[in-house]
């Protein structure tokens, strides 16, 4: 089937978002001709870095058939408590650097420990995911708040400069944070697609009561993809803090919609089953550069950005539509 | 360097980019109004005054934005209203160390030297007045009722000199406080609930106008006599109106925090840089309390808020 | 190598209901086991009981003497017992490849050899005829393909004791000599083997002996060779079947006939059946055959709608029609059964009713929906259909089988004018069977018209009035009822003797 | 055998949410007196109507396979184009009260035609429906907010006088909202379980491709669910218009999450297939009475509030979590 093959290999529903973003590329230089300077495009790819990131671990929950609503209140929680025992240390400890390792590790651990707590709910308790995690979703949140007297918890200054270098520092004129979101993404990328992990997760999504007949350990491996989206919203969050130096109740607000909606658009399906790193990365950066262009150009209503936003998405989606 | 001394310093074109919070809220509609107006006029009035307005909707994309603006937009001067201060002070410093003459508006940053000056309207003010108002009007003894805003450091410096000034007064007491969210419908919810737990409230503290407007609707819904004042605050042009008619016997007064601020710290900053001036480092617009009758310096009928 | 299997009192129970009664039975080591039975006798609980899917309720099951509890499938697995489901098990969204090695993935250190496992996948397909990539995702193949996977999986795990649940169920008959030829090399190296199936050709031709069960009970066991077909079949029963096939009421053909009931001319689906025209009329049964692949299923689901058509016309009693959508044919008096009953045919995790009931919705309505009118429809269906299972149940929970049966009720509830059953009996035990070509035969004799396309010749032989033979999507031959045979259908199926025979009643049919 | 059918018969699944509600009423009743008095009762199944309506028609588009994330802000731009079309027609038509009645319908008409146009994307654009109502949920509000130039849009005060009945009147004690509450919610369960359509929906959830070949008219019957949704959330903007007589960019903020909510935790499957209209009013009212409770108490900090609720919507769920 000569036709059928074919028509595979130009499939638009995995050449959607590359084909959106190539558009998008174009009608930004076309709108502003800075836009396509190399500032420009690394300031764009450095703020994708935390969706971008949490979107890869929310990539996995997705396409094992979950969904994770929390990482937004989560990645506050998760700065609120690093930066307070970043302060904490910082008179006890007396290098302010191994203070700030300290913190990461623990950002890490913290992150890690929340999803295992999801999952936990989620394959023991039998509860589903939409609920378990709009419940986490308040409750990380509001132990921020609290944690904060309602106000903002901010990093002492000494430790914001040894921290700086973490978001603003670069290396080989890449900037930190884009590395690091180029390392999360391959590492997604071969935990997907190279390992017995990745196939377990894409087997469980396309059905569960298959992979469960191939003796897969269902409800470790959904364990372990909450976990690893915790992970991924610690580590989100170890690149967020030294830009914004604080946490406060508003942090993190609606990142969930940002990261679900940066999978989706990169072509993996809310149903489950199949999915792909290498879409999720392209969507994330896709809504990235939309408001970037955005705030490029003045040519609508400041009030009509929302609108403008929501067109280019549906059209995307339009693009890599599914097969009739 | 041009012909005459002083105008050296002048800029020949000024780039000025101004970033505020998304109209998502009443009070933030008004700025966005009054940016908008502060640049249809100061352009129209400066031909090589370019003003860029953008609109965030949280602290992060308000942090890009400001790159933006840096990066390719390369403006020269910038007015922010941040959405929280705190987050916003590295995007800041980052902003200033590329030469960029910086005006914070309302929400002074956590660190001082990120910023060249700083434009506010006073948040103390906007708790202490009404305290004061109230302690006055009910003579030291009241039970109160109270809408908080979203958990902010703003919201808490209000919430601060409220409870503060109204300490001094044993015999006012507030019965309750919680979050409203700034949201007209989550104040009727609210209010409607503290209708039901508090049968002797004497004045509630609304602390916004958009919350005060969920607030008289609970409470002409539920019939109560006993409720005396509604304060909202920041002078809302439908409250404004409100005091100025006498139309309605709850609201009697309000605190001034208009969202005017953006357009005169808009036109300061764009003034002072076109003659290569200097703002002071801070300048303060006080809250006054509005009553009926000073009620008519605080009505702006067209700006929506 | 081999494995001694001992079943001793073994009961299972599904809430309420009890289903299987103690059943006690060897299986001896290095031989072929033939399990008969009606459907829903338990011959499927029982051996997933076996293979570790399901826990007994009580009784024991002994390996080499040794009783056992196997809490997973793994765990039987690790003894060398692997199941070949009769439900298949492929996950959709991976490729075929990744099924079969679907918790069993050859790594390189902590990375998938992927390599390795195409290789050997190939190997294996290569082994049961399966022709296609082994990257090819399972939700592109069709369900003979599936079963092929399935059987190619099964053989990548070194069994010692293979349990084949109906494998031939959607096979050509040259699909199952492979299989044949598989099981014979199996049996060979000493590996015990449970073949269950519905087609006693089969059973007789292949196994040992067999053991017989009927209502969660064992029945009986024999050697093959001592018992006939129709021993086979009373046992199962438990009554005697006379013929299989009703009497053939050949409608008088010529073009006396009139208007046939329906007519396709050049119909073309692009990449699954080309240019393919026929006649259908008043009370007749045509066959469709061919070998797997054909396009059989594909120009049906073409006819429908479901698939895009390049061209080609449909009348039905005269009248052109453009049929859609499934539901313009069924306004139109034609309904599909799809040969794939738990991805086409029924709501597995909905109940009998309103599986039943689903496309006669309105006749139901008055104007809301009556549920004791629904209900009295299932009590009408079960009765003249024999579904056995728990009514109140979900279609899940029936056996294979009797799936078939609700599955036949369902498309027969909307009283199609014409009715086209794919693959009718696949899973129907040999009284069922019955009952269905008898069906079929009595909805011909009431005037409509009935296409079965099934990959069983015999079943086309016995039933039809005339049988359309495809091969590589288009139509290689009609042959008539009186020139049907096995060998002069697989002559078209495969080719060997093309341009022969071709049928004469209809013209346009004639594609050399 | 007589133990699985005495499970059945008390199913936890099935009795999760109404276990839950009485649970919290007990709660309620012992944490404050006033809790179980008539007015306070009713002021919560008032306030409940909204999210309740637009629950009824979640439960449809959930059950059929569908979510649709924008029905806050479509809700917010009806009621904006609602009001300035009654406040434009009061000029020229006399009576107020047709104006109100104009403006209703045109309410009613507006959100089936968003509701249908979701469809239509959703159905012949064969996109996401995350996508397609992720994009119309800024469309709605961005439209919103230029049409409200960033402030409110505000209701005549002569038409306010016309309208408010529809919210703050009542019937025989009952207030006016309650009474379509009840009536949307029992015509919604008879449309599910008692008519063609609704069995369709379930059989699309529960696999659209059988539904395909058992000759249901799968398009069709999708967009009429999204296009009952647009209706319910018509109907709940004519009930809110009259509350405060205005709309403004904040109206209807994640209204969204809690219709979705309130569905998921009355024992709809959020992937489809089997759902409960019984249950999601129970869910809507539940999600109510927990922050209503709320503020008739102060034992726990202010900042705690949406953990309390997160802990409550878990356990919940917990009580009705699927059989294993
Ligand atoms: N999960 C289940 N829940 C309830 N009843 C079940 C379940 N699985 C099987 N049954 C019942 O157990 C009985 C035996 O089913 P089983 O599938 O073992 O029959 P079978 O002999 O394999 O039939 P067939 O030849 O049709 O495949 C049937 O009546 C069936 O309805
Ligand atoms: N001419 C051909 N060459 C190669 N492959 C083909 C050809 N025609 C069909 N196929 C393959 O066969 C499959 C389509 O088979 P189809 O379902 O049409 O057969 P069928 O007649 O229904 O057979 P059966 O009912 O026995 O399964 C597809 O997998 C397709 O790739
Ligand atoms: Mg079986
Ligand atoms: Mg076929």
């Amino acid at each position: 089937m000569s036709a059928a093959r074919s028509a595979r290999r130009f499939d638009p529903h995995r050449f959607g978002p590359v084909v959106g973003l190539l558009l998008l590329l174009i009608v930004g230089t076309a709108l502003n001709p800075d836009f396509a300077t190399w500032d420009n495009l690394m300031n764009v790819l450095t703020r994708t870095a935390f969706i971008g990131i949490i979107s890869i671990g929310m990539c996995f929950v997705i396409i094992s058939g979950g969904i994770d609503l929390s990482v937004g209140s989560m990645a506050a929680l998760i700065a609120g408590g690093m930066i307070l025992l970043m302060n904490a240390l910082a008179g006890s400890v007396g290098s302010p650097v191994a203070v700030v390792a300290l913190g990461m590790l623990f950002a890490l651990l913290l992150g890690g420990g929340f999803g295992l707590a999801h999952g936990y709910l989620i394959t023991r308790g039998r509860i589903e995911p939409f609920i378990v995690t709009l419940g986490t979703l308040g409750i990380f949140r509001a132990l921020l708040t609290w944690l904060a007297d309602g106000g903002a918890i901010t990093l002492d200054n000494d430790l914001s400069d040894a921290y700086g270098p973490v978001y603003y520092g670069s290396l080989l004129g890449i900037p930190v944070p884009v590395w690091v979101f180029l390392l999360v993404s391959v590492a997604g990328g071969i935990l997907l697609n190279r390992t017995a992990f990745g196939r377990y997760v894409q087997a469980i999504g396309s059905n569960e009561q298959v992979a469960r007949f191939a003796a897969v350990d269902v409800d470790r491996v959904k364990l372990l993809t909450y976990g690893l989206l915790g992970v991924c919203v610690g580590i989100a969050t170890v690149l967020y803090v030294p830009r914004l130096g604080s946490a406060s109740p508003t942090t993190g607000l609606l990142w969930e919609l940002e990261a679900i909606a940066a999978v989706i658009v990169g072509g993996t399906s809310f149903k489950g089953g199949e999915g792909r790193i290498a879409g999720t990365v392209i969507g994330a950066v896709l809504l990235s550069v939309i408001s970037n262009i955005l705030n490029l150009t003045s040519i609508i209503s400041v009030y009509l950005n929302a609108a403008v936003q929501g067109c280019v998405i549906i059209a995307v989606a339009f693009l890599q539509r599914r097969r009739p | 360097g041009g012909p005459l001394g002083s105008a050296a310093f002048a800029a020949d074109t000024v780039k000025l980019g101004v970033s505020i919070p998304a109209a998502t809220h009443g009070f933030t509609g008004g700025i966005v109004w009054w940016a908008n107006q502060a640049k249809a006029e100061l352009e129209k009035a400066h031909p090589n005054l370019k003003i860029t307005v953008k609109t965030a909707s949280g602290a992060p994309e308000q942090a890009n934005q400001l790159q933006d603006l840096v990066t390719v937009t390369k403006i020269d001067s910038l007015v922010i209203f941040p959405f929280e201060s705190a987050a916003l002070t590295q995007p800041v410093m980052q902003a200033k160390k590329k030469n960029v003459y910086v005006t914070v508006v309302d929400r002074g940053l956590t660190d001082p030297s990120a910023q060249d000056a700083y434009i506010a309207g006073d948040n103390t003010a906007f708790g202490r007045i009404p305290a004061e108002y109230i302690a006055k009007t009910y003579n030291g003894k009241a039970n109160i009722v109270a809408l908080r805003g979203i958990p902010t450091t703003l919201d808490n410096e209000r919430w601060e000199a409220f409870t503060g000034v109204l300490k001094q007064y044993p015999d006012i007491k507030i019965l309750d406080g919680k979050y409203a969210n700034w949201n007209r419908d989550d104040a009727f919810k609210v209010t409607q609930d503290f209708l039901t737990r508090f049968k002797d409230i004497d004045v509630v503290w609304a602390a916004d106008d958009d919350m005060a407007f969920g607030v008289l609707k609970a409470i002409e819904q539920a019939k109560r006599t006993d409720i005396k004042e509604v304060f909202g605050g920041a002078g809302s042009k439908t409250m404004v109106k409100t005091i100025l008619d006498g139309s309605n016997p709850l609201i009697r007064a309000d605190v001034s925090y208009s969202p005017k601020f953006i357009y005169d710290a808009i036109k300061m900053t764009a003034e002072a840089r076109l003659k290569g001036d200097r703002l002071p480092a801070t300048h303060i617009i006080p809250s006054a309390l509005i009553t009926k009758e000073n009620a008519k310096e605080f009505y702006f009928p067209d700006s929506p808020y | 190598m081999s494995l001694h299997v001992a079943f001793d009192g073994i009961t299972k129970e599904f809430g309420p209901v009890r289903v299987l009664h103690g059943v006690s039975f060897d299986l001896h080591p290095g031989r072929v086991h033939g399990l008969l039975g009606e459907n829903g006798a338990g011959k499927s609980t029982l051996m997933k009981i076996l293979a570790g899917y399901h826990a007994a309720t009580s009784g024991t099951l002994s390996i080499d003497g040794e009783p056992v509890v196997f809490r997973t499938s793994r765990d039987a697995e690790k003894r060398g017992i692997v199941l070949i489901h009769q439900e298949l098990s492929l996950a959709d969204d991976l490729t075929v490849a990744q099924n079969m090695f679907l918790g069993h993935e050859i790594r390189r250190g902590w990375l998938l050899d992927d390599r390795a496992m195409r290789a050997r996948a190939a190997d294996a397909l290569r082994q049961v005829g399966f022709e296609r990539d082994p990257d090819t995702k399972v939700r592109d193949l069709i369900v003979a393909e599936k079963q092929l996977v399935e059987i190619a999986k099964a053989q990548l795990r070194n069994a010692r004791l293979l349990i084949m649940d109906e494998p031939t169920a959607s096979l050509t008959p040259s699909e199952c000599d492979r299989l044949f030829g598989l099981i014979e090399r199996l049996r060979r190296d000493g590996v015990t083997i449970v073949y269950i199936s519905h087609k006693l050709d089969e059973v007789e031709r292949i196994t040992d002996e067999v053991i017989v069960m009927r209502d969660g009970r064992f029945v009986a066991r024999a050697p093959t060779a001592e018992t006939p077909r129709q021993r086979m079949a009373t046992l199962m029963v438990g009554r005697e079947l006379t013929d299989m096939f009703p009497d053939k009421h050949i409608p008088i053909r010529g073009p006396a006939l009139g208007t046939p009931l329906m007519a396709v001319r050049g119909l073309t689906v692009p990449g699954w059946a080309e240019d393919v025209s026929f006649d259908l009329h008043p009370g007749e049964i045509l066959g469709f055959a061919g070998l797997v692949g054909a396009g059989r299923t594909e120009l049906f689901e073409g006819i429908l709608g479901l698939r895009p058509r390049s061209g080609g016309t449909v009348e039905i009693e005269g009248r052109p029609v453009s049929l859609r959508t499934p539901r313009a044919a069924m306004r139109n008096g034609l309904t599909y059964l799809s040969e794939d009953r738990k991805g086409k045919g029924l709501h597995v995790t909905m109940g009998l009713r309103d599986n039943l009931t689903l496309m006669t919705l309105r006749h139901h309505a008055r104007p809301l929906l009556s549920p004791a009118s629904e209900e009295r429809a299932l009590e009408h269906a079960v009765a003249s259909f024999g579904i056995r299972g728990n009514p109140q149940g979900t279609a899940a929970s029936l056996s294979g089988g009797n799936q078939q049966k609700l599955a036949i009720a369902k498309f027969l509830e909307p009283d199609p004018r014409v009715f086209v059953l794919d693959e009718p009996t696949r899973g129907v035990d040999v009284g069922a069977k019955r009952d269905i070509y008898f069906l079929i035969a009595r909805l011909a004799a009431e005037g409509r018209g009935v296409i079965v396309i099934s990959s069983e010749l015999i079943e086309l032989i016995g039933l039809c009035h005339r049988v359309i033979v495809m091969r590589g999507r288009r139509v290689s031959a009609t042959v008539p009822a009186d020139r049907l045979s096995e060998e002069e259908l697989i002559a078209h199926a495969i080719g060997t003797n093309a341009g022969t025979n071709i049928g004469t009643d209809i013209g346009t049919n004639a594609r050399p």
